[in-house]
């Protein structure tokens, strides 16, 4: 099985490691990711002003793009490609005037026919997490894993509808399936300062604190999340808690493909952990889960 | 011989007169075949305008009017009253409606208006012309009532009937009367033991010869109409024979079932067979089926059935094969008193209800108040059985809150919060009592004093904003808040947080509602008729509404509201029969073919086929003249009295014409 | 109460001496005493009792002090959540109790005593002086289009005038006129006369006297009312009353209502103009425990909101602010007509007391706090409606002396129990409805005036019962 | 220091402009606060979420304008996925900014020669662009 694939900027460079998971996960799991042609940046926000079309222009192009080669699906493993991509898709389905300016603009003719996956939902609707387990060589088990989802994969609900805001579980069901084993803990969907990390870098880092701390107390290994921005708050804000909390030890930050690519038991060479500040290699050799 | 007609034209204030121009509607009416008079006025259905359709009546000799002004709805009686004062049948009066179809519909358009208000009355005159004086119609009265619940609104409502000398029959879905009153600790504002005054008007209830009780009962079927209400109960099987019973408590023992006690909204477990509550009414045990092993044991093979309550009982008063019985209630009138339930906490994932056992709702918080409750009256955590130091109550749960639950205000909520929280505050004395709010609605009579003291004296911490999110923190809780008043982000730490959640109507109402052909609103209440005029009066002739079921109310305004259906039902029954509209279908014996399409359609069962002459006759008690029946018939053999095809047909042709002419 | 000692002395039958009294006593005391009833009040609720123990089959007298029943009801414009006219909806109401051929209308009545024990009141009344005999009066109203002497209008509360020969309103039920002695030119003056000249059935009587009458009933209805607190002599902050732009919510119902002074046009008091920025302040004299009244009056926040969208309605382009503590919004639909009022017509609710107004050019200066931005607030508006406290009607205390009811400090009959008995008093036989018993909207009023009617029903048939039993 | 409100200034240009191009009703708002409580970035607000939609009522702009609220607000959504009564604060957030943004001679409100190479070494590309979408002039 195909899917068209975009992979966006940051897991072409800095989050490789979570690109390359999931392409080598997807063929031991039996479908392809089949990478757009000249794909550009999706603009990495959502326009919340109705009048700024421009910044739309790109996704719609990437959108009217998969349509061009006749697919009806898109995959993205980032949530804010994910969230620029499926927001944008619901104003070109719901939007008239704005489509129209839009499409007229990128000259291409696009209503909005794709669907946008995230790679999580591709596993949750179109593998299924039951074949996943069964496809799982190297269970997780005894790993205590905090899943979170920040906010791109689920808000706002009625757009984008992966799953409930308050109580998500699409990725405790994912953990599950993996051998490991989930800790609900009450910040999962809290958010990580985001992009403030560029601008109010303290938000970031009392943000990431609060959630690391939760996760920790809730007795998590490590956390986990799908969002390159997430993944470089929560883990490279480590240090700077450290400094200001002594209290706080640190908890290794992974990519879920990582802990994908574990259980199918893909070299850990390979996952590109050296990229990790706080390096889950110790944990992860403890657990017995790399040699 | 052609009928002298009057039309009078209402300004209704400047509703009608400001955009249709009465003087030359007046000008045009009188240039209309027939009409012998025509006038306007500022309010027509004042007692002098009024005055004037009848003067105008005896002198002229009219045997035709048209009133002109509001819907037929507001006042179509009061003019037909009036008329038939004078001695004109009252059928020859009609109502041509300008406001709601005309005026206010045209308002920046006074020219159309006025042509289109004239040609309503022209049409209406042509419909008056071809009416035929009528006489109502007398139904039998059963002077009975089915009242619908053995909540508050029931129980007060049956004994003013009861005590009015009427027979009355109480239906109650539980095993025992009260309602979420038995479940209350005390009231506000005057903290009144409510146990003590609920089990006053119980005994009441027991004591009244003329009231009969359906514990575990449910209406199965209604039939008939106003006056003469078939309602067939159906009755769970009474395991046990309260008859035989000593209430010895031996069968709650050996019952090796546990599941969470409803009526102690989970704060305590009871087994399959258990005592409802506390209460004296309640002496007597029940057994849910649902729960009980011995029925349970059907489905699961190789389960050898649990008859541990039956072989026990020492007066083999449980007979664990009885099966439930279907009566039938004769009653003229209905009280639907349904109540409500609480909106479900698992319904707000972001305050934890379901998951944290120290988030409770309000209902939870009041058996725990309560002295006869699973914690004696001790304010405790359900999780450890500490004493919250700190407890946080949120006001608006479910309710105010179009985006995702309820649009209304569930109304009690800010006062039973506040009882609560001065109740919790009086017992522990070193306690915090936090409130969220967004506005304090102590509306009726001392209530604003009874929240002002609880500042005062217990010191509430009212803190004016939505909390957003309660998370498990350790063997607290962590309270994501804010007060908007400061401008400050707050996080409380509490032991326990009480749930002020919205009201609802009572699980099933909307299936109640369309066996008893009740209309509902959006959120599942029960209709009124008119909020002002007739509070109580349900959409169908006979069923008067009271309580929660019809909208979110205290106790106080729900015994007010079940006073006043006893007295309509009461002033209904102070006659010997009643009185009904004659404009109802009627068959044409030489064209009806007996077909029976009718009597599929007819919503009211009005309609029935004569063995003898092989037609389909009306039921003139039950017909509610919609016109079902006549839409169906492909005879053309039915009519609706004084509302004929013809005449419809005329006034059609009547509307076509100014249609073109503007 | 000399008079009072005779008066009780009077039997069944005995005819009423006053000739202004309307109705037929005699009918009504063709009943055995226990299937009669007093209702004392003639607005919503006690029309609304008097009409259900009518078509029950009672005998009822309906008393009222004002020459007209209708009440405080058939002063407002529209009403809230529908926004249903409140003439429509009460007119049909009030002509049925003048028609209502067991309903006995005793206007511009006062009750002064009470002797008996329930079951078998005697209760006497002072008819007062109407210089009008009613019996003979055809309600043609030639005298009131003649009168030269114009005044201020009880009924328009001050925003409309009124000539000294009056009816409270065009729809008076019963339309029979009476006369102000204390702006009558004849009465006053000793000389005019013209309505006496102008009568058609020589109805008019300046020498006519008050009289007193005594009626046996077997249950009374006590349903009086509410009025406005007195601001204007108690609340000098909001300029007492002698800012003419700033008026009471019940007077902008006249200005609102299409048969008022205005006919509907919204205009202000001092010139007329079309007030385009206007601000409501509530709770003025309600829920202030160190100067007023520590209650609140319930119907306010409702009723504002519907002024409010009522102005917007006339004033397409003005701006509405809305000083407020709380919104208290707790009947059926009433939530979501404030939020709905709120959203569309754009009115701004400012959280907290307007401190202060004062005049300025042709401005009235409001000074105010928002506590939600913790900023002082000052608007410069062209009107300010206030949303005085409810009070219960001037007297309520002597009736309940009378009545032998309990009434408490701030005047309102107290039931016997505000749970379970919310109409019936301390006294079998006797009981309140509306908002004599506390403030409250038509709705929950009405619903009370049936219930009142109800126990009333309850209490007579059993003691009818328990009679027979006896016998 | 007190505050005059007017009906001009209720109604004036700028609060139009953000209700256009935000797209939000400000009236729709009863300032129950539930925003204010569920925002991760309100340490480094001067007003709350809350507030903000509240001086847009009042057409307080001055102070609506210099607030930094708009700037530290990380689009997180959580304000709207609450709303009861679906405002959505993150788009009127959105909006002050562009229009401050927009404004002729707006400044930059952050600086790339500030951050340091190891920084620019590991930060991921979707910080960056968004970076600059929200915080440099248009």
């Amino acid at each position: 099985m195909k899917y068209p694939y975009f992979p966006g900027c940051t897991l072409y460079t800095k989050a490789k490691k979570l690109d390359d998971a999931g392409r080598e996960c997807s063929q031991k799991l039996g479908f392809e990711l089949d990478e757009l042609k000249d794909w550009t940046c999706c603009g990495a926000t959502f326009p919340l002003v109705n009048d700024y079309h421009i910044a739309m222009s790109g996704p719609t192009r990437i959108l009217a793009d998969t349509k061009a080669r006749g697919d009806d699906k898109l995959v993205t493993l980032c949530s804010v490609c994910f969230n620029v991509l499926k927001r944008t898709n619901h104003v070109m389905r719901n939007d008239e005037e704005r489509r129209a300016k839009i499409t007229d603009f990128i000259e291409r003719d696009y209503h909005g026919e794709v669907e946008v996956l995230h790679y999580l939902q591709l596993l949750r609707d179109e593998i299924g997490f039951d074949t996943l387990r069964e496809k799982v060589v190297k269970p997780l088990t005894g790993l205590k894993v905090a899943c979170y989802y920040g906010c791109l994969l689920l808000r706002p609900v009625k757009e984008i509808g992966l799953d409930a805001m308050e109580n998500p579980t699409i990725f405790e069901e994912f953990i599950r399936a993996l051998g490991a084993e989930p800790v609900e803990f009450p910040y999962k969907v809290e958010c990580c300062g985001a992009f403030q990390t560029v601008h109010s870098m303290t938000t970031a880092t009392r943000c990431s604190h609060d959630i690391l701390r939760s996760a920790k107390n809730s007795g998590a290994d490590l956390v986990i999340t799908t969002c390159p921005l997430c993944q470089f708050n929560l883990d490279d804000r480590q240090p700077e808690i450290q400094k200001s909390h002594t209290a706080f030890s640190a908890i290794p930050v992974l990519y879920f493909t990582q802990l994908l690519a574990l259980a199918l038991d893909l070299p850990a060479a390979g996952l590109g952990f050296e990229r990790n500040l706080i390096d889950p290699l110790p944990l992860l050799k403890e657990k017995g889960i790399v040699s | 011989m052609e009928k002298k007609l009057g039309v009078f034209i209402c300004w209704c204030g400047s509703n009608i007169a400001s955009s249709v121009d009465v003087d030359k509607a007046v000008a045009e009416a009188k240039k209309l075949d027939g009409v012998v008079h025509a006038e306007n006025y500022m309010y027509m259905c004042s007692d002098p305008g009024q005055q004037k359709v009848k003067d105008t009546i005896s002198e002229k000799g009219l045997d035709g009017v048209v009133v002109a002004c509001c819907s037929p709805r507001m006042h179509e009686n009061t003019f037909r009253k009036a008329a038939g004062s004078v001695g004109l049948n009252s059928y020859l009066l009609e109502i041509a409606n300008i406001r709601e179809q005309c005026s206010w519909v045209h308002q920046n358009n006074k020219p159309l208006a006025t042509a289109k208000a004239v040609s309503i009355i022209e049409g209406t005159l042509d419909k008056v012309k071809e009416n035929l004086p009528l006489e109502t119609i007398t139904i039998d009265l059963t002077k009975r009532v089915c009242v619908v619940g053995g909540g508050i609104a029931g129980i007060m409502s049956a004994l003013d009937l009861a005590n009015a000398g009427y027979e009355v029959a109480i239906i109650e879905k539980e095993p025992a009367i009260g309602g979420h009153m038995a479940q209350i600790s005390q009231t506000f504002p005057f903290f009144q033991n409510v146990p003590q005054l609920l089990q006053k008007k119980i005994e009441e209830v027991n004591a009244n010869p003329r009231i009969k009780l359906y514990l575990n009962s449910e209406v199965d079927v209604l039939e008939g109409y106003v006056g003469n209400f078939n309602v067939t109960i159906r009755t769970q099987p009474a395991f046990v024979d309260p008859a035989k019973c000593t209430a010895c408590g031996k069968c709650l023992e050996v019952c090796p079932v546990s599941v969470a006690d409803e009526f102690n909204r989970g704060l305590s477990r009871r087994g399959a067979i258990f005592r409802y509550n506390q209460t004296e009414a309640a002496r007597i045990p029940v057994l849910m089926q649902s729960d009980c092993l011995y029925f349970s044991a059907a489905e699961v093979a190789d389960a050898t059935s649990c008859r541990a309550c039956a072989d026990i009982c020492p007066e083999q008063a449980i007979d664990l094969d009885s099966i439930r019985t279907l009566n039938d209630e004769f009653v003229g009138a209905i009280v639907m008193a349904t109540g409500y339930d609480l909106y479900s906490p698992l319904k707000m994932p972001e305050y934890g209800a379901g998951q944290l056992p120290d988030v409770i709702d309000a209902l939870a918080f009041e058996r725990l108040l309560d002295p006869s409750g699973p914690t004696g009256g001790q304010v405790v955590r359900p999780s450890d059985g500490r004493v919250p130091k700190h407890v946080v109550f949120i006001q608006c749960v479910g309710s105010r809150d179009p985006e995702r639950h309820k649009a209304y205000c569930s109304r009690a909520c800010c006062m039973y919060t506040a009882k609560q929280a001065r109740l919790y505050r009086q017992q522990v004395k070193d306690g915090t009592a936090y409130i969220s709010y967004m506005d304090i609605r102590s509306d009726s009579r001392g209530f604003e004093e009874f929240v002002q003291q609880g500042m005062e004296q217990e010191n509430l911490v009212y803190i004016r904003g939505r909390v957003a999110k309660v998370i498990a923190e350790g063997d607290y809780l962590r309270v994501f808040t804010a007060d908007t008043l400061s401008s400050r982000q707050m996080e409380i730490e509490a032991d326990l947080v009480v749930l002020a959640m919205a009201m609802e109507p009572k699980a099933g109402t909307r299936e109640l509602a369309k066996k008893m052909n009740v209309t509902i609103d959006g959120d599942a209440f029960l209709s009124e008729t008119h909020i002002k005029l007739y509070p109580v009066e349900s959409s169908t002739k006979g069923v008067y509404l009271a309580g929660c079921g019809q909208s979110p109310k205290d106790i106080t305004d729900t015994v007010s509201q079940a006073l006043a259906t006893a007295g309509k039902i009461q002033l209904m029954f102070s006659n010997e029969t009643l009185i009904a509209d004659p404009l109802i279908a009627e068959v044409k014996s030489d064209v009806c073919s007996g077909c029976g399409i009718c009597i599929e359609i007819c919503p009211y069962g009005a309609r029935l086929m004569n063995n003898f002459t092989r037609i389909s006759d009306v039921n003139q008690a039950v017909c509610q003249g919609c016109g079902a029946c006549i839409a169906a018939c492909p005879n053309k053999a039915c009519e609706l009295i004084n509302s004929t095809s013809r005449q419809f047909i005329r006034m059609i042709g009547d509307f076509a014409g100014k249609a073109e002419a503007v | 109460m000399g008079e009072l000692v005779e008066l009780t002395g009077l039997k069944d039958g005995q005819p009423v001496t006053c000739a202004c009294a309307l109705g037929n006593l005699t009918e009504f005391e063709s009943v055995p005493v226990d299937r009669r009833v007093m209702v004392i009040g003639g607005g919503i609720t006690g029309i609304t009792a008097a009409i259900d123990l009518g078509n029950a089959g009672y005998q009822v007298m309906l008393v009222d002090r004002l020459p007209s029943v209708g009440g405080r009801m058939l002063q407002l414009s529209e009403t809230f959540p529908t926004l249903d006219c409140a003439q429509c909806t009460l007119t049909p109401r009030t002509v049925e109790s003048g028609q209502h051929p067991k309903v006995t209308l005793k206007t511009s009545c006062e009750v002064i005593g009470l002797e008996g024990e329930p079951g078998d009141f005697t209760v006497s009344l002072r008819q007062k002086v109407t210089y009008v005999d009613w019996n003979k009066c055809t309600g043609c109203g030639t005298c009131i289009q003649k009168c030269p002497s114009k005044g201020i209008a009880l009924f328009e509360r001050d925003a409309g005038r009124m000539t000294a020969i009056y009816t409270l309103s065009p729809q008076a039920v019963p339309n029979k006129p009476q006369i102000d002695p204390d702006r009558c030119r004849y009465l006053t003056k000793g000389k005019c006369g013209v309505c006496a000249k102008s009568c058609p059935v020589g109805a008019i009587d300046y020498k006519q006297q008050e009289s007193f009458f005594a009626a046996r009933v077997g249950a009374i209805i006590v349903a009086t009312g509410f009025d406005i607190y007195d601001w204007k002599n108690k609340m000098p902050e909001y300029g007492g009353g002698k800012i003419p732009d700033v008026i009471d919510g019940l007077t902008m119902e006249r200005y609102l209502s299409a048969s008022g002074p205005t006919a509907g046009a919204m205009v202000r008091p001092s010139d007329g103009k079309e007030p385009k920025e206007i601000v409501f302040i509530q709770c003025v004299g309600s829920r202030n425990p160190e100067f007023h009244k520590a209650y609140c009056s319930r119907v306010c926040c409702m009723y504002t909101a519907k002024h409010a969208r009522l102005y917007k309605h006339k004033v397409h382009d003005g701006q509405v602010y809305v000083f407020y503590i709380d919104i208290r919004s707790t009947g059926k639909g009433y939530e979501q007509f404030i939020q709905q009022s709120v959203s569309e017509e754009e009115i701004i609710y400012i959280r907290g007391r307007a401190a202060r107004l004062y005049r300025e050019g042709d401005k009235v200066m409001v000074q105010g706090a928002d506590t939600l931005t913790g900023k002082k607030i000052e608007i410069a508006a062209d009107m300010v409606v206030l949303a005085a406290a409810m009070v219960p009607n001037a007297g309520a205390q002597e009736l309940a002396d009378i009545l032998g009811i309990e009434c408490n400090a701030d005047g309102f009959f107290i039931e016997d129990n505000y749970k379970l008995s919310p109409v019936e008093t301390g006294r079998q036989g006797i009981y309140i409805a509306g908002c004599c018993q506390g403030i409250k909207d038509i709705a929950d009023s009405s619903a009370q005036g049936s219930a009142a009617a109800s126990k009333a029903l309850v209490f007579l048939s059993t003691l009818r019962r328990q009679n027979q039993e006896a016998v | 220091m007190k505050t005059v409100i007017s009906r001009s200034q209720v109604k004036g240009d700028f609060v139009s402009k953000v209700a256009e191009i935000s797209g939000e009703n400000f009236f729709n708002c009863y300032q129950c606060g539930n925003c204010s409580a569920g925002c991760p970035s309100v340490d480094e607000m001067d007003l709350l979420p809350s507030q903000v939609v509240r001086y847009l009522q009042l057409g307080l702009v001055e102070e609506v304008k210099s607030c930094k609220s708009m700037w530290v607000c990380a689009a997180c959504m959580m304000c709207h996925a609450r709303c009861p009564k679906g405002v959505d604060i993150s788009k009127i957030m959105e909006a002050l900014r562009v229009l401050r943004l927009r404004e002729v001679g707006a400044e930059a409100h952050i600086d790339v020669t500030d951050f340091s190479d190891d920084y620019l070494a590991r930060a991921p590309q979707i910080a960056m662009i968004s970076g600059y979408r929200k915080f440099l002039p248009l």
